[in-house]
């Protein structure tokens, strides 16, 4: 009933409309509110971060480079920290790799994630089965508690081992995404017309479901950026990770425990946990934008 | 050498690891296509009946339980390399579904372009340009209005005349079309049914018509095959089981058609046979029994074999094996 | 409470539109029709031209981008377009009851038949205990061939004719004075088709209710209907009998369907209407239909033709007919 | 219940629990040389005091069988999970593991129950809500903000609400789980029950909030696809109440999936609720959690570790084996 009156009017549709695709999905970037604020707020963030950097001494970072404790004023425009530290220099210099850590954990399980995926849902069968439970059992296990054991052992790392660390858990969330739509997509018609049209089992998964699975994709890359993010800063907050490079984390870290909250030193908690907002809320902004476009259902209820 | 044969082929689906029922989607099916000169082959059947996993078997995408496909005298499942390219292009297939076939990713030009680059059907890009034009052209469609566009910026009737295109540029000597008018309108089904038969007279292709329609099965083919449950019920000439059905199944098929008279209207009333307990298939008799007003006691014993009951018309039901020579049973 | 002398529905120069964002799409362009009592009446008309939307509208369940813009619905000599929305929704269901396209989706997966068929029958508060609905409920089933068991059960549980069947079980638990059916049996086999749409007809005659059917299949209107309406691009084109709409079609759009028709009589050859029906954003002007119709004439393309009895009981919609128009 | 089903979802849950434990036994294994050796050798490496040095050592060689080959040691090992063993700690020796866990978890699951069963419910109501046409313009921007604080951290969110209520508005205390100096008195102490409950405000007010726009988020999704779904359409035309559509049509049949997601986010508010306790000092198993890991203490470490893999896959096991009573399709439809 609902069905039949929304393909009515679709079939009616017949007048052509061509556009090219990257334009189109230019269009749809700066047309959609969400996508578009989502990225305005990780571009400013990291623009403070980028071009704060080129101008802050990286010294400032260091313990006794300046006094203690003292409040935000001309010369110490984010105050500095109860060993001394710049806060504005900490926050320039440790915005970038806390992104880093999300990029490299998140670029890492998005690939593996949707290899997998894709391997399971097309071949189906043993694979699947093995592949499906496997990230079952990944997604079960709290990966925090494992990165807390394994970062516990490692103690000292460093940015680029804690994103490896991450990575290892954050695959399975893209591979039963992939998974799914990959099952579905494998049995829509056009996979039946490729293979009459000689393409093997290989070239349709890569031609024919991969280029359907790109919103997919996307959409899970950017929430497997910020939950590898979510998960350095609470591994960093037990006090471990990497604690030696600036970054989020360590600043939200030492802040907590210096007991900056007891002594009313908000300059000290207050710029990290800022700066983590904007990048979460930026990074849900885009994923959910992705997601309303995979899923076009989602869209026309969005008011 | 024929060109296709289908030998007692059966297709048993899964074996469950706890629950060990299974039925023959299709059961001991053979039929002839002998391709000297084209023909439209319907194979009817309702839901269930086992109609779509012969497609899927005789293009390939199924490995059957037993029994043999042959192509050119060469079973499929046994062909060498060059064999097998050989059978994907000239064996096609248009589906039921004019939109899903499309990949929503791509424009309607890579549908050719695919099928063009994979068969080496061009040496240029503007030779693959004009034999895909040409093959719109054959469809009856304008390749300027065509090319460029997203499969949803066209209608059904449209797409799936693309697909008869598509199928066309290979030079297949045989098209299995599946259901391949059921999701268009009634006013535009006469024309892609008509395709079919332009080009199987001027292009030499035959066609094997999946179908539940038998109006529109009697409009195009020559002979037919009506399937229940995986076996074939009655098999022959399109004009003499239309008009002069034997095989119970087939006159009960006939008679629930609706037909477009409001003179002739329906009579008696059918009692909604699915409305008790599900029903239990006999595995060594017909399995028609159950519904069959006319069953008889060794209907549900042994299978019936199949009688011939006209000259190129044969019902698989022990009706006609009252004189001993199904010949003679003849109505 | 029931005058028999009016019709059970009067529908008005109803209009809906669909809002995209380059303007409206005219869906139901103007469509008047009335239903009397006890008649069987069809629709048909192509996928995309309407007479869902205007099924849909008389329910007044129309969802944007979707509205109904204009036109009275007269149910019982009342406005549906105007009730107050408890008025409606008691008038729902106790006058006007539906049969929807594929029950497969159409009942609740989890609730049992019976809970679903319950649920009408206590809303609308007839003074029925649950132990009376109950009771009502299994001779509803019985009265639609199915098993009392089947009450009791999900409706996966069920085979596709065993659920077109609840769901006519369903829509007659008021005793309605019009039932819409829309496409009941579309995805139904063809030998469980006749059954069920039997089972539809030996109701309603029982109810003594009138029936809308909508439908696509020429075969099944053939068979069933006391009345036709065509329908093409959002507008009505030609009303009549079954027998004439059949046997002396007038619009050409009628004439093409219904000569385009495969039969298992007599093979035919060029089938189908050229061209493709029209975009509704923009419809042409004058006569919808007039860039597919092969005795399109000057008129066609500037002036609406309005929908007109031209032979007893028989209304079209074509300036072939009109007298100012020499007809061929 | 259909066997195959229950089958495979004990299968899952022992799984899990394997991968785990092999996971746990392997990790010390990762660094070279002897386990033992290497906790030691960090310990003293970061200065920490070993008391009663030898009979660790000892308790350890014992229990390890660090002399042994590998699978013997492997097998051991089970064995002694299998008895829920879980060794000593190092920092309280001769304190086990076991004892730790047990005396904090009354508080973890105390924390835990309450806040997920309660975010859940709220989220879930509130994401339908969100998508009905009949809920009031306030309601529904109410629930955009909520939906809005989903990406934020649960630990982002405690800082900022001790910084309000405690720090600035001094409404709620900002750690610890009683009032400094208060003992239970005889039997059920009503009193010293609902200091516990007020010191529990902030951390739980953390977890639910921060939770529940995930939850509206899940569920708009699926009220979108079900309010297109033709029984909807169906239900309105029966003349049902408004209310009755939106509870037994849509509510009830796009929850269901959200327990298969329940199941997932436990886990998931297990690990974000370990830096809640550590903010807030409440003495759960997070804040033990964080005491082994200052101290070195890694039998405590991987101990509570197991036993909150345990807990959650027991609870992931169980929303399994209810959801078919939630959905009739589910215990019919495989064959």
């Amino acid at each position: 009933m609902a069905a039949t009156t929304a393909t009515s009017t679709e079939t009616v549709e017949v007048e052509p409309k061509p556009q090219g695709r990257i334009s189109g999905i230019i269009r749809y970037w700066l047309g959609n509110w969400k996508l578009s604020l989502g990225t305005g707020m990780i571009v400013v963030l990291l623009g403070f971060s980028v071009i704060g950097s080129l101008q802050t001494d990286f010294k400032k970072t260091r313990v006794g480079s300046s006094p203690f404790s003292v409040p935000p004023s001309a010369e110490y425009p984010l105050g500095t920290d109860n060993v001394g530290r710049d806060m504005y220099a900490l926050m320039v210099h440790g915005i970038h790799p806390s992104l880093k850590i999300g990029l490299i954990a998140g670029i890492l399980g998005t690939v593996i994630g949707t290899v997998l995926g894709l391997v399971a849902g097309y071949s189906g069968g043993l694979v699947d089965t093995v592949i499906s439970t496997f990230a079952d059992i990944v997604l079960t296990i709290p990966s925090l508690m494992i990165l807390v054991v394994l970062a516990s052992y490692l103690r000292s790392t460093t940015i680029e081992l804690t994103a490896i660390i991450i990575a290892v858990f954050a695959w399975a969330g893209p591979t039963r995404l992939i998974r799914s739509q990959a099952l579905s997509l494998r049995e829509r018609p056009f996979v039946p017309l490729a293979k009459l049209s000689g393409q093997g089992d290989f070239e349709i998964a890569i031609r024919q479901i991969l280029p359907n699975l790109l919103p997919y994709i996307m959409a899970g890359f950017v929430g497997s950026v910020s939950g590898a993010i979510l998960a350095s800063v609470g591994i960093q907050l037990l006090g471990l990770g990497p604690l030696l490079t600036p970054n989020l984390g360590m600043v939200l870290n030492s802040a907590f425990t210096g007991a900056a909250l007891f002594r009313g030193m908000w300059w000290w908690w207050g710029p990290p946990a800022v700066a983590l907002i904007v990048l979460f809320v930026g990074l849900f902004l885009i994923s959910i934008a992705l997601d309303e476009f995979a899923n076009p259902r989602l869209r026309g209820e969005a008011k | 050498m024929s060109l296709f044969e289908v030998k007692n082929l059966t297709k048993i689906y899964g074996s469950g690891f706890i629950t060990k029922t299974h039925a023959a989607a299709l059961d001991n099916f053979s039929m002839l296509i002998e391709g000297q000169t084209p023909q439209i082959t319907t194979i009817a059947g309702e839901s269930g009946s086992g109609k779509t996993t012969l497609a899927n078997l005789v293009l390939g995408f199924l490995s059957p339980t037993t029994g043999e496909i042959l192509y050119r005298g060469k079973n499929i499942w046994k062909m060498s390399r060059s064999e097998r390219f050989t059978f994907r292009r000239e064996v096609q297939a248009i589906f039921q579904d004019p939109y899903g076939t499309y990949n929503p990713f791509y424009r309607v030009d890579t549908v050719f372009n695919t099928v063009i680059g994979k068969f080496k059907l061009a040496h240029s890009r503007a030779e693959a340009r004009k034999i895909t034009e040409n093959a719109l052209e054959v469809v009856g469609l304008r390749p300027n209005e065509i090319l460029g566009k997203f499969p949803h910026q066209l209608s059904g009737g449209q797409r799936q005349r693309i697909m008869i295109a598509r199928a066309f540029l290979l030079k297949p000597r045989l098209i299995v079309a599946d259901e391949p008018v059921s999701m268009i309108d009634a006013s535009l089904q006469g024309r892609i049914l008509d395709i079919f038969q332009q080009i199987k007279a001027d292009f030499n292709i035959s066609f094997l018509y999946i179908t539940h329609d038998l109006s529109t099965a009697y409009q195009i083919s020559d002979d037919i095959f009506v399937l229940y449950r995986g076996s074939v019920m009655e098999r022959g000439d399109i004009d003499g089981i239309i008009q002069n059905p034997q095989h119970p199944y087939t006159q009960l098929l006939i008679n629930s058609i609706p037909v477009p008279d409001p003179d002739i209207r329906w009579e008696g009333r059918l009692k909604s046979s699915t409305a008790g307990k599900p029903q239990t298939i006999s595995d060594t008799g017909c399995k028609f029994a159950s519904r069959c007003p006319h069953v008889m006691p060794r209907c549900v014993e042994k299978l019936p074999p199949e009688y011939q009951v006209a000259q190129n018309q044969f019902a698989a039901c022990y009706l006609y094996d009252s004189v001993g020579d199904g010949m003679k049973a003849k109505t | 409470m029931i005058d028999k002398s009016q019709p059970v529905l009067k529908v008005e120069d109803l209009q809906v539109f669909y809002w995209s964002k380059r303007g409206p799409i005219r869906a139901v362009d103007g469509v008047s029709f009335t239903i009397k009592r006890n008649e069987r009446f069809g629709f048909i008309g192509e996928s995309g031209c309407g007479k869902t939307t205007t099924m849909m509208a008389v329910l007044r369940l129309i969802k944007p981008p979707g509205k109904i813009e204009n036109g009275r619905v007269i149910l019982d000599g009342q406005d549906v377009l105007k009730m107050e929305k408890e008025e409606l929704r008691l008038t729902r269901w106790s006058k006007i009851a539906l049969v929807p396209q594929g029950a497969m989706n159409s009942l609740n997966p989890i609730m049992r038949i019976t809970d679903q068929i319950e649920d009408t029958i206590m809303t609308h508060d007839v003074g029925a205990t649950r132990e009376q609905a109950r009771a009502r409920i299994l001779s509803l089933l019985d009265m639609v061939e199915l098993p009392e068991r089947v009450a009791r059960m999900y409706p996966h549980e069920l085979s596709g004719g065993m659920k077109q069947r609840a769901c006519i079980a369903m829509a007659t638990a008021l005793e309605p004075q019009l039932i819409i059916a829309d496409e009941p049996t579309s995805a139904l086999d063809v030998v469980v088709q006749k059954a069920v749409m039997q089972t539809l007809i030996g109701v309603q005659e029982r109810l003594g209710s009138s029936l809308i059917l909508i439908g696509h299949d020429m075969g099944l209107t053939a068979q069933v209907l006391d009345r036709i309406g065509v329908m093409y691009a959002g507008k009505l084109v030609e009303v009549g009998e079954v027998q004439d709409i059949y046997k002396r079609p007038l619009h050409p759009y009628t004439q093409a369907l219904i000569g385009s028709l495969p039969s298992l009589k007599e093979k035919k050859k060029g089938g189908g209407i050229p061209g493709l029906p029209p975009f509704l954003l923009n419809p042409p002007a004058g006569c919808v239909f007039h860039p597919r119709c092969q005795h399109a004439m000057d008129v066609c393309r500037q002036k609406v033709p309005v929908l007109r009895e031209h032979r007893p009981n028989q209304l079209a919609a074509c300036h072939l007919y009109e007298e100012s128009n020499v007809p061929i | 219940m259909n066997l195959q089903y229950l089958l495979k979802r004990v299968g899952l849950f022992l799984l899990t629990i394997w991968v785990a434990s092999t996971l746990n036994f392997l990790i010390p294994r990762l660094s070279p040389g002897d386990p033992v050796g290497a906790i030691l050798g960090a310990m003293q490496a970061q200065g920490a005091t070993i008391a009663n040095s030898a009979e660790i050592i000892e308790a350890f060689r014992a229990r390890f069988g660090l002399d042994e080959p590998v699978y013997v040691q492997y097998v051991k090992y089970l064995w002694s999970l299998a008895h829920l063993d879980l060794g000593y700690s190092i920092a309280h020796f001769p304190s086990t593991v076991t004892d730790i866990i047990s005396n904090s978890i009354p508080y973890t699951l105390g924390l835990l129950s309450v806040t997920t069963v309660l975010t859940f419910v709220i989220g879930i109501f509130a994401g339908a809500l969100l998508v009905w046409q009949a809920t009031p313009r306030a309601a529904k921007t109410l629930i955009t903000i909520f939906l809005m604080l989903a990406p934020v951290p649960y630990y982002l969110l405690a800082m900022i609400l001790v910084f309000f209520f405690s720090f600035t508005l001094g409404i709620f205390p900002n750690s610890g789980i009683t009032s400094p100096g208060r003992i239970p008195g005889e039997g059920f102490d009503i009193n010293y029950f609902l200091d516990i409950v007020y010191h529990s405000i902030l951390p739980a007010l953390s977890i639910m909030i921060a939770g529940i726009g995930g939850w509206v988020l899940g569920m708009r999704g699926m009220m979108v696809t079900v309010l297109g779904e033709d029984y909807l359409t169906l239900a309105e035309a029966k003349g049902l109440k408004n209310r009755r559509i939106f509870l037994r049509y849509a509510l009830r049949n796009a929850m269901l999936p959200q327990f298969t997601a329940l199941a997932i986010t436990l886990g998931y508010v297990v690990s974000g609720s370990v830096i809640v306790e550590l903010l807030f000092s409440f003495p759960g198993m997070g804040y033990q959690l964080f005491r082994a890991i200052s101290s070195n203490d890694f039998p405590v470490i991987q101990g509570i570790t197991f036993f909150l893999v345990l807990s959650i896959a027991t609870a992931i096991l169980g929303i399994d084996l209810i959801y078919p009573l939630l959905d009739p399709r589910i215990t019919y439809n495989r064959k």
